[in-house]
């Protein structure tokens, strides 16, 4: 009997924890028949919390809000100044991007299906972009990857809903690589530190593949992969110093590139070989006068001070800096480069009047060429939902007179130049000789 | 004529669960879909935890077999979702019998970090294998239902349901193990392993056995939440997610089987609404839930049920 | 007929302390054998030794004229030799019938890899051996107090009869009324030693009372720094002179001057 | 030659600093039988409090030498009032639970402190290099060692002399080896087991904050390094033997000398190092090479 009663209680408690979660969804139909006027909604999905909110989450989410404000304003340089996106105002849903691929993908489906979102922006990581891919295209998700950087996404299979205008990581190394050479005609032996993990091992391994194109007589000598934030890398230093290396690869990025570079100074690394950080750009405005002069820097494409210098820059960078009293750095840039090719192509297909939906504005974002702060974006990659750029890099030095730091010596580099060409696979093309490149 | 009744609640509200499928927006379908999966792996904690032990290593279960059906997809091509979970028990119910040899031998707290141990290190594999993506993982193939291909709601809808099928036979399988003599040593063991020494039976015997139990329920628990997310990666391994289960566990309580279930899509929806409420405090609404649990709960949610029987029993 | 006991220059030492040499036992079955001696003279070594809790360094012991030297103690309890403790070794967060039910369920599991999981622990073969221990050492009114709550003697009662739940042939007591006030000890062994003779059970109990020991041993062993110093029945052992003067003489005289 | 004499002093270093990190906690679960997640968050916020001082220090203008004591005291001010707020408001509830329940109830804490991080000091990262840049350098040969390094290997051996000396030879020390080998006799000769509770879990909690302090300079103090620290420390103590100072001592020396062997030799297995050698030692002794199993008593 008393087992009975049990059950009872059991199934009562399974049914008050299903209860818990119906508000929800009744908020939900009750915004179903919406009227014209409502909002476009947004989900804006980046680190909020952990190790990656403090170089990309918080300046993506930082560079959405701005951004957003400004285009609800309608305060954007033209063709950006229509209010919102098409006239309708936008409204954001900040999540958090931290927790495991299934709380990622089951973030995303609350998004999409509880939230009922237009579009969603965002994702850091590569791991949780190729998680979110596949469920995008189950829910015929309109979603926008603004930072992470593996190829894979739109090499393993063509996609439909999913779009990314940042260029992907292939360029950064391959920029590196050229600079490197352009600038070291005499390179004999190059070593690499990069994270163990898949962003450390893809860069570098794209890095020494476009070093073995550029300059074949060059030998890789220190190869050294330190686990994710190891913090210390005392060891790894004095590897570095043994080596007659003349420049260091790395893709460190925020906590680890800062603490590595406080820790090599202390031991004078920078002053035996050059450093090329291909995330540096992201941290110059902290590490200020710490970045030893001569660091080769990249920003992951046209970003912040390797951003062309045109209007949409300018006024980028200047409502950023006004509202966050720091400059913006690369995530930021891609945000907003990524949100207003997602307003362009929302506008596109709107231009009939009513409110498209996502297969409409999926077909308008599809091959679109747009301007931004960041110069020029072509989707011509992963048949039109992948996009290129240009890149730069360029060498640091800290102008002591105006306590800022600069990038000189900056080269650029034709989107056609760092990017493999439309149906070629990035790891192909760069194993084969990076054919067809245009520089 | 008791666990009959408990029999019959238990299929009620499996019936209950299954048919309301249709009735829930997908996005609940899915989420109570992951919840019960790792509901299993908290059923495997809790054989465990009856016995005192605690492992902060169950992601390695969880890990192999979630991987064990990503690969198998990715390698041959074999998408039948039952043979695939059913795969992915087997391979971490191997594993776990055969490092059981080692960890039977382990009691308290080096219980849990040597399994702690050997999580790691199966992340640290992984991480190193490049050609299985490193830290990004890969995507797992579409799962099909005998032949039969959903897709959208429906592929959600079959695998709530594939979910609830394994999750009452491993319910009713772990219900009459805790009824046979290697279950309801649980607690003698805990209080008197030498007296249980005495009685003439293998302590280590049994604890291997439910090291492999929890193993094989950690590797179906893994299998299921990878066909459901659509994606491994080697953090399925990483020691938080152990410790993510734990949590679980401690919320649930070791009672009542069907904590597990419950205690599981509690805290799903839990952190789902904690991210979505307050999106930069949601660890602190976590440890928060876990530590007034622990302190006002100390049985877990399972004892709330038995306070309220007990109250019911006090009225006339 | 072989003794069911048969135990051949046993030794054991732990480093350079010998706690145990050259101990010759031979028992019949349904002896009841009375150990004496003083502490630290070698007797819970001994007991230890055949219950396979400890190695002996040398020597053989034999049970039903098998060999089980060096088994460990779970397969000597099923070959049938079973134990209780100086203190009693029960589980405190369950009954007196659940105490009992496990002991009788374990050795009454089906054999095999997987016994221990395909049988039920309240088999009805297991709940009515339960049962029966518990009507068999007059313990049914505790039958559903939860151990931790017991009182002493119960406790020494419930741990013997988990033992016995196990159904042995040859058990050993140790010290079977340690921790037990003087006037209840006779009673306690009174129902000990009849619940023993009708399940006709070989016993080796070990104590210090000599009165206890002249009145319930067919045959007691005296030990004195690790070895055999008597051995005959009651009488003849307590008799003895040098038992007199090693063991039990001082607790006399100590008892004269009380 | 110059391998050998490299791996040596990098091992040393990096043992330096695992031993600061692991003390700590080798003592609280010594004592007190608690294997204390929260010492992740005494760590995290001496090194935020670290970076603090650091800040609040060269605003000023100070001797450079004294700017490192400020830092430590400062951070490990920081780790004692979050020590007696955890142990007199939060643990001894939980005094007597299991001890799986406790560790429970520190990872709740360490959940929660996660984001009060986040709360007081932002999501900004902070750089303290100040203390290390300001050390210099030396050359040894083709080697360049950092003072900073040097000091952090004279720190860790203060610590270890400090903890072998006080447990030797003070009163409360003694205290301390009598609890941590039998708490109930302990109890029972009239030692006021609470206090020395308390005791240890403030000098546990300002030892996780010193170990977050001496790093400072050398990382970026940014979210989520607590958690990092945690699993290296347990490692290091599981290696040595849960609750022995000198098990904490010869663990990091093992674990730093192999990874710094590992970095200079074959760098592709330097991730599986520290689990690789604390599955190794766990599987010959399963308690650590310090402690040995307790008999078991009948």
């Amino acid at each position: 009997m008393a087992h009975r009663r049990t059950a009872t209680l059991w199934s009562l408690a399974g049914l008050a924890a299903v209860a818990a979660m119906v508000p929800a969804q009744f908020e939900v139909f009750a915004q179903t028949p919406a009227p014209a006027a409502a909002p476009i909604k947004l989900g804006i999905v980046s680190f909020l919390s952990g190790p990656a909110a403090s170089p990309f989450g918080i300046p993506g989410r930082n560079g959405a809000e701005i951004v957003l404000e400004a285009l609800n304003a309608g305060t954007a340089p033209a063709p950006y100044n229509k209010v919102g996106f098409g006239g309708t105002k936008v409204e954001a849903k900040y999540v958090d991007e931290a927790g495991s691929a299934a709380n990622v993908v089951t973030d995303f489906r609350n998004l999409v299906q509880r939230d009922q979102v237009d579009a969603v922006v965002g994702y850091i990581s590569s791991g949780n972009c190729l998680a979110v891919a596949p469920v995008a295209e189950e829910l015929k998700a309109l979603t926008v990857f603004y930072d992470c950087g593996t190829p894979r996404i739109f090499e393993e299979k063509a996609r439909a809903y999913v779009f990314r205008a940042s260029p992907h990581a292939t360029m950064d190394s391959v920029g590196a690589a050229r600079y490197l050479v352009a600038k070291k005609k005499n390179i004999t032996s190059y070593s690499g530190i990069n994270q163990n993990y898949a962003w450390g091992q893809d860069s570098w391994r794209d890095f020494i593949g476009a070093m073995k194109v550029l300059a074949p007589k060059a030998e890789a000598d220190k190869i050294l992969f330190p686990k994710l934030f190891a913090g210390e890398f005392g060891a790894e230093v004095s590897t570095l110093l043994t080596s007659k290396s003349q420049a260091l690869h790395t893709s460190f990025w925020d906590g680890d590139l800062e603490g590595f570079i406080y820790q090599e100074q202390a031991r004078g690394l920078d002053k035996r070989m050059t450093i090329i950080a291909t995330t540096g750009e992201s941290s110059i405005w902290r590490l200020r006068d710490k970045m030893p002069d001569g660091t080769i820097i990249g920003g992951r494409g046209p970003h912040g001070p390797l951003a062309p210098d045109n209007a949409f820059n300018k006024w980028f960078s200047k409502i950023y800096t006004d509202r966050y009293n720091v400059p913006p750095t690369y995530p930021s840039y891609q945000m907003a480069q990524s949100l207003l090719g997602l307003k362009l192509a929302y506008e596109k297909a709107a231009a009939g009047g009513a409110k498209p939906n996502a297969d409409q504005i999926a077909a308008a974002f599809k091959g679109l060429t747009f301007t931004g702060p960041s110069g020029e974006t072509k989707m011509v990659l992963g048949d039109g939902h992948q996009g290129i750029q240009e890149t730069a890099y360029g060498t640091y030095r800290f102008n002591k007179a105006k306590k800022e730091p600069e990038i000189v010596d900056v080269m650029r580099f034709p989107a056609e130049c760092v990017n493999p060409p439309p149906g070629i696979d990035a790891d192909k093309w760069i194993a084969d000789g990076m054919k067809g490149a245009k520089c | 004529m008791q666990s009959r009744a408990s029999l019959l609640g238990g299929l009620a509200l499996l019936v209950a669960a299954a048919l309301a499928a249709p009735f829930l927006p997908d996005w609940m379908v899915s989420l109570a879909t992951i919840a019960f999966a790792n509901a299993l792996v908290v059923l495997g904690l809790v054989v465990l935890w009856r016995v005192g032990l605690v492992s902060f290593g169950q992601a390695l279960y969880y890990c192999i077999g979630a991987y064990a059906v990503a690969l198998t997809g990715r390698w041959t091509g074999f998408t039948d979702a039952l043979a695939l979970v059913l795969l992915g028990g087997v391979g971490a119910g191997i594993v776990a019998a055969s490092i059981g040899f080692l960890l039977a031998r382990y009691r308290e707290i080096f219980f849990a970090m040597l399994s702690l141990a050997l999580s790691m290190i199966l992340y640290g594999v992984l991480v190193k294998t490049e050609s299985l993506g490193s830290t990004d993982g890969f995507s797992v193939a579409t799962p099909t239902f005998f032949g039969y291909a959903p897709h959208g709601a429906q592929l959600s809808h079959w695998l709530y349901w594939l979910t609830l099928g394994v999750d009452a036979i491993a319910a009713l399988l772990v219900g009459l193990y805790f009824r046979s003599v290697a279950g309801a040593l649980a607690a003698p063991i805990r209080d008197n392993e030498i007296r249980v020494e005495f009685l003439g039976i293998s302590v280590s015997g049994i604890i291997h056995t439910k090291v492999i139990i929890a193993g094989v329920l950690g590797g179906l628990g893994g299998a299921l939440a990878a066909m459901s997310i659509g994606h491994v990666d080697p953090n399925m391994a990483y020691w938080t997610t152990s410790g993510g289960f734990v949590f679980v566990t401690v919320l649930a309580g070791s009672g009542y089987v069907a904590a597990a279930f419950v205690g599981s899509l509690a805290f799903e929806a839990l952190r789902s609404f904690a991210v979505d409420v307050m999106p930069q405090l949601w660890q602190m609404t976590l440890g928060s839930v876990l530590l007034l649990t622990i302190l006002f709960l100390p049985e877990g949610l399972g004892s709330l049920v038995s306070r309220l029987r007990q109250r019911r029993a006090v009225k006339p | 007929m072989t003794p069911i006991l048969d135990v051949r220059d046993l030794e054991k030492t732990f480093g350079s302390l010998v706690a145990a040499r050259d101990i010759n036992v031979s028992v019949p079955a349904h002896q009841t054998v009375g150990v004496i001696g003083a502490n630290g003279a070698g007797k819970t070594t001994f007991i230890n030794m055949i219950t396979g809790h400890l190695r002996p360094t040398k020597g053989s012991i034999r049970f039903e004229g098998r060999d089980i030297t060096g088994k460990p103690s779970r397969e000597i309890v099923r070959l049938g030799i079973s134990r209780s403790f100086q203190v009693a070794q029960i589980f405190p967060t369950l009954t007196v019938f659940e105490n009992m039910c496990i002991a009788a369920a374990i050795a009454r599991r089906k054999s095999g890899l997987l016994g221990n999981i395909l049988t039920p622990v309240t088999s009805p073969a297991a709940t009515s051996e339960a049962e029966a221990a518990i009507d068999l050492f007059q313990i049914a009114r505790y039958r559903d107090v939860t151990a931790n709550a017991l009182p002493q003697g119960v406790r020494k009662l419930l741990d013997i009869g988990m033992a016995v739940a196990g159904s042995p042939r040859l058990l050993l007591l140790d010290e079977p009324t340690s921790g037990i006030s003087i006037e209840e000890k006779f009673d306690l062994m009174n129902v000990v030693m009849s619940a023993l003779k009708s399940r006709k059970i070989t016993v080796l109990f070990v104590e210090h009372d000599m009165e206890i020991v002249a009145k319930f041993a067919d045959r007691v062993l005296a030990f004195y720094d690790g070895t055999v110093i008597a051995d005959g029945t009651a009488h003849e052992t307590l008799d003895n002179p040098r038992v007199q003067e090693l063991i039990s003489g001082v607790r006399l005289k100590a008892a004269s001057h009380a | 030659m110059l391998t050998a004499s490299a791996i040596l002093t990098d091992g040393l270093v990096y043992a330096a600093y695992l031993f600061i990190v692991a003390v700590g906690l080798t003592l609280i679960f010594g004592v007190m039988k608690i294997l204390n997640v929260t010492h992740g968050s005494f760590y995290a916020f001496g090194a935020y409090g670290a970076a603090t001082a650091v800040g609040i220090y060269t605003n000023g203008d100070w001797p450079a030498a004294l700017g490192f004591l400020f830092m430590l005291g400062f951070a490990m001010a920081i780790g004692l009032v979050m020590g007696i707020i955890l142990e007199r408001g939060l643990l001894r509830l939980v005094y007597g639970k299991d001890e799986v329940v406790i560790v429970l109830v520190t990872y709740a804490t360490f959940l929660i402190l996660e984001d009060v991080i986040g709360l007081v000091w932002g999501t900004a990262s902070y750089a303290a290099y100040q203390p290390m840049i300001a050390a210099g350098n030396i050359e040894i040969g083709d080697l360049v060692l950092s003072n900073y390094d040097i000091v952090l290997v004279v720190l860790a051996a203060v610590v270890a002399a400090l903890a072998y000396w006080s447990l030797k030879f003070t009163r409360y020390g003694r205290l301390l080896t009598t609890v941590i080998y039998d708490r109930e006799t302990a109890a029972a000769f009239g030692i006021n087991v609470t206090l020395v509770y308390t005791v240890t879990f403030l000098i546990g909690a300002a030892l996780g904050a010193l170990g977050g302090a001496v790093m400072a300079p050398k990382i970026s103090v940014t979210l989520g390094i607590g958690v990092e620290v945690i699993v290296l420390a347990f490692a290091v103590v599981a290696i040595g033997g849960m609750g022995s100072i000198e098990g904490a001592l010869v663990g990091a020396l093992i674990v730093g000398i192999c990874r710094a062997a590992a970095v200079h030799l074959v760098p592709q297995i330097e991730l599986f190092v520290i689990y690789g050698v604390m599955a190794l030692v766990l599987v010959a002794r399963p308690y650590g090479l310090f402690v040995r199993a307790q008999p078991r008593k009948i």
